[in-house]
């Protein structure tokens, strides 16, 4: 072809321990355009981008960048050679600054010594340039997930890379920065950038998308501009099969349930400055009370302080009308509460232990008799729950650090399915999950509350909590500010409700 | 040999992380990486076999290549309970210094010597006590936590000594080091006794589990209802007993305790030892057959070294490259 | 680690094997202390000391992690509290980057005299140093480098211990316990300390004049008992025909005769030990017939220091090496002696 | 709409009062030694000879804190500073400068071997050293063939050690220089922030495509030199080095790295923090050998031992209070 495009990939192999992760897979990107990434968990797009930057050695293939063959033997070189890239889970320095964590690396200098101010600056610009205002001089792990990810975003930008590569960017984000960051995508297309991006959100794709790639098991499946393949087509290519009618429809709870069951879990006005002051939420027996607001409202710590995870310094908490008080996260599983955290990597995961292990660590304990574990059984509910879920793994016995994000995920959930709580907390369950297991997830949670399941939901998707919850909470600056159920769910309700006079959003409202 | 136990998950996965690599031959690499200290154990043994005069007897093997291992592989023990919660062990040797010395005063004092030993044991415990409240209580970085009694603890010892050597006679108190049962030396038993309860802990009990989990990840472990702060304790409680014990069974061995040299450098040779078997130091894996393969390969290099007259110098530096060879062979690639 | 010195007495030998011929040592008479070195300039250069009743002294003392040095350091106390001089006492802990703190943290109080038992030889400079500040230093059981400090000059006079001596006599011993023939298995002291350096030195040489005594191993067992017993168990099993063992200290020796029971072989017959220190656990072996001699390596230095000292004071100048003596502990005087034996 | 700002300024605050914690505690010292034991304690002499003899102890340190941010440690120093001082003994006759090149150069290699190892085979960095420091100590034995290796004195090696400059011993002036070279390194150059970064979360500072092993291996190069130059103080000192110089100095090294203020965990620290923390640990001995002096109360190793490990433990409990840090038991 005339002008040979920026990336060229082809016939990629990748396999680990035998087990391929890829297989044959092409991926050409001209200059100036966005090409979405997408596949199933576990199909292989991670690793895709893991290759190209030069984090993973293929084991076969050619990767061309501007017609010239590259083989990037460390991320280093890949970004030398004009490749920026947003990995999946955020990957910065938790100790440093948002500005080092931003610049570090290319930093501006005077005198060949380091100049803080022009850092700081920069990094002070570039983070507005996202619309996160905050003081760029504070540790990154002071601030929640969400703005981690757009230091990350930002610090990705700040090459000025010819190629940049997102792998879900927005799978912590809450609509704003999704619209911030497709705003920026754009923007990049238009100055000829040309951009790899990977997300579960197929509305994400439509709106910025110029063509799409397909995977399914490590293999190429579609490849085409995104205009000519429908949503379905889409998801078919990716599930391997044609759409069942709930899925086409996408679910709809009809009249709330359990509106006369009683209360499982109530809790009044939380305190814990500065993130919770005066959180209040109760949830009934088999129904799914969705958490919404925005980031940094204060939902996660919400769950967390019900869970006993975090001490709260004010506040009271019923469970079944009985006044409680969790001391440890135990305590709380012992009363039968489960708790799935939104950091997957940081509270989530043990590597090293097997799937198995990992499955069922919230469960030793019933597990035991005499203090060992029954083999048996152990077994046993790791099949059930692997077969339910759809788990994709090599073996039970596999380290859980070699799932994919989306699996990992899954195990997780798992691992709190299979005490069978009373009242699951799930802090945003579907953060990385392929529409098809997400589409699954939401089926579970509403089973489950069917059979009698409390389920209190936090999640960044709205369209997830409006379809899936009998109620929603709304939290501002750590306070429940509004309480919406059954006909009064709708977008502008909670939107509204999040934001109404959130003109000081950014600062914690100490009223 | 080492069935490295982060459960059989971790059997598997030198394979997989050595494959990760895409190089050809990972999957020779990962054997290696497990069998690693038995390999050496092999050569090693070949090698005596051949070139030391009657190595190859019942007395030779067991009354001193293994019983001279037995102390250090036992330390050794404890010590992988504590790295595999990420942690690591530095009082032990201190530790023994301490334990033996409470032993010998306490045992003439005419306490008797099941008196003698429980009190010194309760000692060590002690110790252990206040390593891990200081990592788990007040989150002293383990290091240093233990590097407090590590300074201090031979210091106690030698005021309860008064730097003097404590001398006595006593078959019962002396069993554990000079004690035989069934033929086999005290102290070799001890080890295989203790080996293989901690086998079973590790691989069958909830205990073991949580002890993975607890070096893994500790928040995940905590959310997951984990008494870290319990499991924690519980490995630096027994590393700091077991050490105890070898206190009692090294002075029962020389029927004298010296304050001043008990368990001198041990904590670097059990370190070694647990190191050895490819049990990386970020916690969340350990390897209790490992362990011990790693202690005994270690000591029947030093004999080996000794019986061959190769000056102290000599055996120091072979002692070195051999460990960083274990390494190599065994490491985890990324 | 362990230390010594010369001049007189010593036991008589206990009933040895009919000596064999070519062995002179096995049928010679203990060589006793070296003769007191003749000739010996005296200080006179050295830091004045003025003649009071009573002293503030200061003792750097190397190491408190053996019985010797305990002794030493006791022997001086005990004789500073009888003269009512008042002591310090510092110990490096066997650290010589600390015994050259200790030393300048003690020059720094002006004590009227400073007595130093060098951990190494290689104290020269603080030495220097200490007369830099008008201190009269006396230097106990070990020399330091002469080339740095000089005798009578920068340090009044060193009581010396003769290691090298104390080797010879041990290797007079063991030819007398195996009639000068014996495979020997040498248990050395710490690496590279001096009293090991000259222990194996004096015992080498003097075993030369009897082919008949042959060391078949030499390992290091760091003064310690329980070495001493583990480099002893291996060494037996690797050179079943040893016939002897000779250890640089008692300790050492000790272990080994617990290795060799072990090993099924009973001490004293099968394999005779000799060694060097003289402490009461060893004289009891000897008197039990596990040990056939220890050279005594005498650590009462208190006496013969203050002596020196005060002599000094009054008369100016004293000798600037003098040396302690040695007894040799066998079957014959072990019992009598264990009473006093520190 | 953004992440509130985030009202927790515990960190920042916490690691300053620390360091403060350390220098507060060696001020009052000072003061108290002053005090009790007058112009003797505070005389030239006493200063000089304690700066002196610390300047060896900083100059592992200071190596040993760039090791430790990024997340490592060097158990082999003490035997490096051991094999440095030897080998610049025995070439002291060639002059000062051949010799501290000398005891730099073998410092240099044995860092190397560390940091290759560590970085390029990614073996663990406590076992690395561990091996390593058997290996040094024994190269240094047989160097010195087991006895103390013997610094030319005709040489001007050992004038090294007598030079001062306005009362304070060269040795220790150029600790200073160090020290300051390395807070500036540490806070206004890329090899610093690469050496927190690499510390406070290596898989990313990879992902973040900075160069995680060059900087690795970088500081463990830097630990050996100044190790060696440490081995080459020492020998310029007591015009000689015993092969078994040096041991235990690693600990000594990592108490005051942690003293002042240093995470363990990599990631965070303080360079004259750690400066502060060998003046402390060090002042301990000279003010019992004074306490000594008094003849109040005799004070044994024993004691200075069961000392030392008390005022270790009051140190990191006064920095957890100060630092309200609730580490997982990692
Ligand atoms: N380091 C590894 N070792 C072994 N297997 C791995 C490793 N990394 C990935 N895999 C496997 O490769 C396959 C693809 O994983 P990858 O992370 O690329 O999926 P993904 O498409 O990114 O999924 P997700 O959408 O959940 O992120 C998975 O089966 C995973 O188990
Ligand atoms: N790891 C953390 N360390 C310190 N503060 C944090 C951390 N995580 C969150 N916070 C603070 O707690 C407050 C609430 O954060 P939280 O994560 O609960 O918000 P959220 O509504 O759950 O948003 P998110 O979508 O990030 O979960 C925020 O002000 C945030 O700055
Ligand atoms: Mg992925
Ligand atoms: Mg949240």
């Amino acid at each position: 072809m005339a002008d040979a495009p920026l990336l060229q990939m082809r016939g990629i192999d990748k396999s680990f321990a035998g087990v391929p992760a890829l297989t044959g897979v092409d991926l050409s990107v001209p200059a100036g355009e966005v090409r979405a990434l997408i596949g199933q968990n576990g199909a292989g797009k991670s690793t895709l981008i893991k290759v190209l930057t030069g984090v993973h050695r293929r084991d076969a293939g050619q990767v061309e960048l501007d017609g010239r063959p590259v083989d990037f033997g460390s991320v280093h070189e890949a970004q030398r050679a004009g490749v920026a890239t947003i990995y999946q889970e955020v990957n910065l320095v938790p100790y440093r600054s948002l500005a080092e964590n931003v610049c570090i690396g290319r930093a501006p200098r005077r005198f060949g010594l380091l100049d803080w101010r022009a850092i700081n600056a920069e990094a002070r610009e570039r983070l507005a340039a996202l619309d996160v205002h905050v003081d760029v001089t504070r540790p990154l792990h002071e601030f929640p997930i969400a703005t981690q990810q757009m230091t990350a975003i930002a610090r990705a930008l700040s090459f000025d890379a010819r190629l940049v590569v997102m792998d879900e960017p927005t799978s912590s984000l809450a609509e704003h920065e999704v619209g911030v960051l497709l705003d920026v995508v754009r923007r990049l297309r238009d100055s000829g950038v040309a951009v790899v991006f990977v997300s579960h959100r197929l509305d994400e794709l439509y709106a910025v998308c110029d063509t799409i790639t397909v995977l399914r098991d490590g293999r190429c499946v579609a490849d085409a501009p995104l205009a000519e393949l429908s949503k379905y087509e889409v998801v078919s290519a990716m599930l391997g099969r044609a759409l069942t009618e709930s899925e086409r429809r996408g679910r709809h709870v009809g009249a709330a349930r359990a509106a006369g069951a009683p209360t499982v879990l109530e809790a009044r006005d939380l305190h814990r400055p500065p993130a919770l002051n005066g959180s209040s939420v109760s949830v009934r027996r088999g129904e799914v009370v969705g958490l919404a607001g925005l980031l940094g409202s204060g939902r996660s710590e919400t769950a967390r302080a019900l869970f006993g995870a975090d001490p709260v310094t004010g506040g009271e908490m019923r469970l079944a009308g009985e006044p409680v008080a969790f001391s440890s996260p135990r305590d709380a599983i012992r009363a039968g509460l489960g708790f799935n955290s939104e950091d997957r990597k940081a509270d989530g995961i043990v590597p090293d232990l097997s799937v198995r292990e990992n499955l069922t660590l919230a469960l030793l304990p019933r597990l035991t008799r005499r203090g060992v574990v029954d083999r048996g059984r152990q077994q046993e509910i790791v099949d059930r729950f692997v077969a339910r879920l759809g788990i994709r793994m090599a073996s039970p016995d596999q380290p859980v650090r070699e799932l994919s994000g989306g699996n990992q995920q899954k195990v997780l959930l798992a691992r709190w399915l299979c005490t069978d709580p009373r009242l699951l907390i799930l802090d945003e369950p579907t953060r990385g999950i392929d529409v098809g297991a997400k589409q699954e997830i939401a089926e579970l949670v509403d089973e489950l509350a069917d059979d009698g399941l409390s389920v209190l939901l936090v999640s960044s998707e709205l369209e997830e909590l409006i379809n899936g919850c009998d109620r929603v909470v709304v939290l501002r600056d750590g306070e429940t500010v509004r309480e919406l159920a059954g006909a009064d769910i709708s977008e502008d309700a909670i939107v509204q409700a999040m934001a109404e006079g959130s003109a000081g959003a950014g600062e914690h409202g100490d009223a | 040999m080492p069935e490295t136990v982060s459960d059989p998950a971790a059997t598997r996965s030198p394979e997989s992380a050595a494959a990760a690599t895409g190089r050809r031959g990972a999957v020779w690499a990962a054997r290696a990486q497990r069998y690693g200290a038995g390999v050496l154990l092999v050569l090693l043994f070949a090698y005596n076999a051949l070139a030391t005069p009657n190595f190859l007897t019942v007395q030779t093997l067991l009354d001193v290549q293994l019983r001279q291992a037995a102390p250090v592989a036992i330390v050794a023990l404890g010590m992988a309970l504590v790295i595999a919660t990420g942690g690591i062990d530095l009082s032990v040797g201190s530790v023994m210094a301490i334990a033996g010395q409470v032993g010998a005063l306490t045992l003439l004092a005419g306490v008797g010597p099941v008196a003698a030993v429980a009190l010194a044991l309760l000692a060590a415990a002690a110790c252990g006590v206040f390593n891990g409240s200081l990592v788990v209580r007040y989150g002293v970085q383990p290091i240093v936590a233990t590097l407090i009694l590590f300074i201090a603890g031979r210091g106690i010892a030698q005021l309860l000594s008064g730097g003097r050597l404590t001398g006595f006679r006593d078959p019962a108190f002396q069993f554990l080091g000079l004690g035989r049962v069934a033929g086999v030396p005290m102290p070799v038993v001890l080890m295989v006794v203790l080996a293989a309860v901690l086998w079973f802990v590790v691989r069958y009990t909830a205990y073991g589990r949580t002890l993975l989990a607890t070096g893994g990840n500790p928040r995940a472990a905590r959310l997951s209802g984990v008494r870290v702060g319990r499991v924690t304790m519980i490995a630096y409680v027994a590393s700091a007993a077991l050490a105890g014990l070898v206190g009692l069974v090294v002075i029962g061995i020389t029927s004298a305790s010296d304050a001043n040299n008990v368990g001198l450098g041990l904590e670097l040779d059990a370190i070694a030892a647990v190191a050895v078997s490819g049990t990386p130091l970020t916690g969340g894996r350990i390897s209790v057959i490992g362990t011990l393969v790693g202690a005994v390969v270690l000591r029947l290099l030093q004999n080996t070294l000794i019986a061959q007259g190769v000056p102290r110098e000599v055996a120091q530096i072979v002692t070195g490259v051999v460990i960083v060879i274990a390494l190599f062979l065994q490491r985890r690639s990324r | 680690s362990n230390d010594a010195s010369p001049a007189g007495g010593g036991g008589e030998a206990g009933a040895a094997p009919t000596a064999s011929a070519d062995c002179p040592l096995a049928s010679a008479a203990d060589p006793g202390n070296s003769a007191p070195p003749t000739g010996v300039p005296m200080a006179t250069a050295a830091p004045k000391l003025p003649v009071k009743d009573t002293y503030t002294v200061a003792f750097s003392q190397n190491a408190s992690n053996n019985p010797w040095r305990l002794a030493e350091t006791a022997s001086m106390r005990e004789e500073a509290e009888e003269r009512g001089h008042q002591l310090t006492v510092t110990d490096a802990n066997n650290e010589q980057a600390k015994q050259i703190q200790d030393i300048k943290g003690l020059i720094a109080q002006k004590p009227d005299a400073l007595f130093i038992a060098p951990i190494t030889e290689q104290l020269g400079n603080v030495v220097v140093e200490a007369a830099a500040a008008g201190i009269p230093v006396f230097l106990l059981d070990r020399d330091v480098d002469n080339t740095v400090a000089k005798p009578g000059e920068q340090f009044v006079t060193v009581i010396v211990s003769d290691f090298v001596q104390q080797g010879k006599r041990a290797a007079w011993a063991m030819a007398k316990a195996t009639g000068g023939n014996a495979k020997i298995i040498e248990l050395e002291g710490t690496t590279g300390s001096s009293p090991a350096i000259d222990r194996k030195k004096g015992f080498d040489e003097a075993i030369t004049q009897c082919p008949g005594l042959e060391v078949v191993v030499s390992q290091s067992a760091d003064f310690t008992r329980a070495e001493g017993q583990s480099v002893t168990e291996t060494l037996l099993q690797s050179h079943p025909d040893a016939t002897a063992i000779y250890a640089h200290n008692d300790e050492m020796a000790l272990g080994a005769i617990a290795a060799v029971r072990a090993a099924g072989k009973v001490p004293g017959s099968d394999i005779q030990v000799v060694s060097i220190d003289g402490s009461r656990d060893a004289l009891t072996a000897v008197d039990a017939g596990e040990l056939f001699a220890t050279v005594e390596s005498n650590p009462r230095f208190g006496p013969r220091a203050f002596d020196t000292m005060e002599q000094y004071a009054r008369e100016g100048q004293v000798p600037v090496q003098l040396v302690l003596e040695d007894r040799l502990f066998d079957k014959a005087n072990a019992a009598q002696n264990i009473a006093t034996a520190y | 709409m953004t992440a509130p700002v985030h009202v927790a300024p515990r960190p920042r605050l916490g690691r300053v009062l620390q360091q403060q914690g350390a220098l507060i505690a060696l001020v009052v010292l000072v003061v108290f030694g002053a005090l009790r034991y007058g112009e003797q304690f505070a005389t030239g002499f006493n200063i000089q000879s304690l700066l002196a003899d610390d300047a060896k102890y900083a100059l592992v340190a200071l190596g040993m804190t760039f090791v430790i941010m990024t997340g490592g440690i060097d158990l082999s120093v003490g035997s490096v500073a051991a094999l440095g001082g030897v080998v610049a003994a025995q070439l002291s006759g060639a002059g000062l400068l051949p010799a501290m090149l000398a005891a730099l150069g073998v410092g240099a290699a044995v860092g190397l071997a560390n940091g290759v190892l560590v970085a390029r085979y990614g073996l663990a960095p406590f076992l690395v050293t561990l091996a390593t420091l058997l290996v040094a100590r024994g190269l240094a034995l047989q160097l010195a063939d087991a006895r103390s290796a013997v610094a030319d004195p005709a040489s001007g090696f050992q004038d090294f050690g007598r030079w001062s400059l306005l009362g304070i011993p060269v040795s220790f002036w150029i600790v200073l220089v160090l020290f300051a070279a390395g807070a500036l390194a540490l806070h206004a150059t890329d090899f610093g922030r690469h050496v927190l970064a690499t510390g406070g979360n290596e898989d990313a500072a990879r992902l973040m495509g900075l160069p995680v092993d060059r900087t690795k291996v970088a500081v463990y190069v830097l630990s050996g030199t100044l190790a060696g130059a440490a081995g080459a103080f020492l020998g310029a000192q007591t015009g000689s080095v015993d092969a078994a110089a040096g041991q235990g100095w690693e600990l000594t090294a990592i108490a005051a790295v942690v003293v002042g203020g240093t995470l363990l965990t990599g990631g965070v620290g303080s360079v004259f923090g750690t400066l502060v923390g060998v003046l402390l640990l060090q002042l301990i001995f000279n003010l019992i050998v004074f306490e000594n002096g008094r003849g109040v109360i005799e004070i044994s190793s024993y004691w200075e031992s069961v000392i030392r490990g008390a005022f270790l433990l009051a140190v990191v409990l006064l920095q957890v209070r100060l630092t309200r840090r609730r580490a997982a038991p990692t």
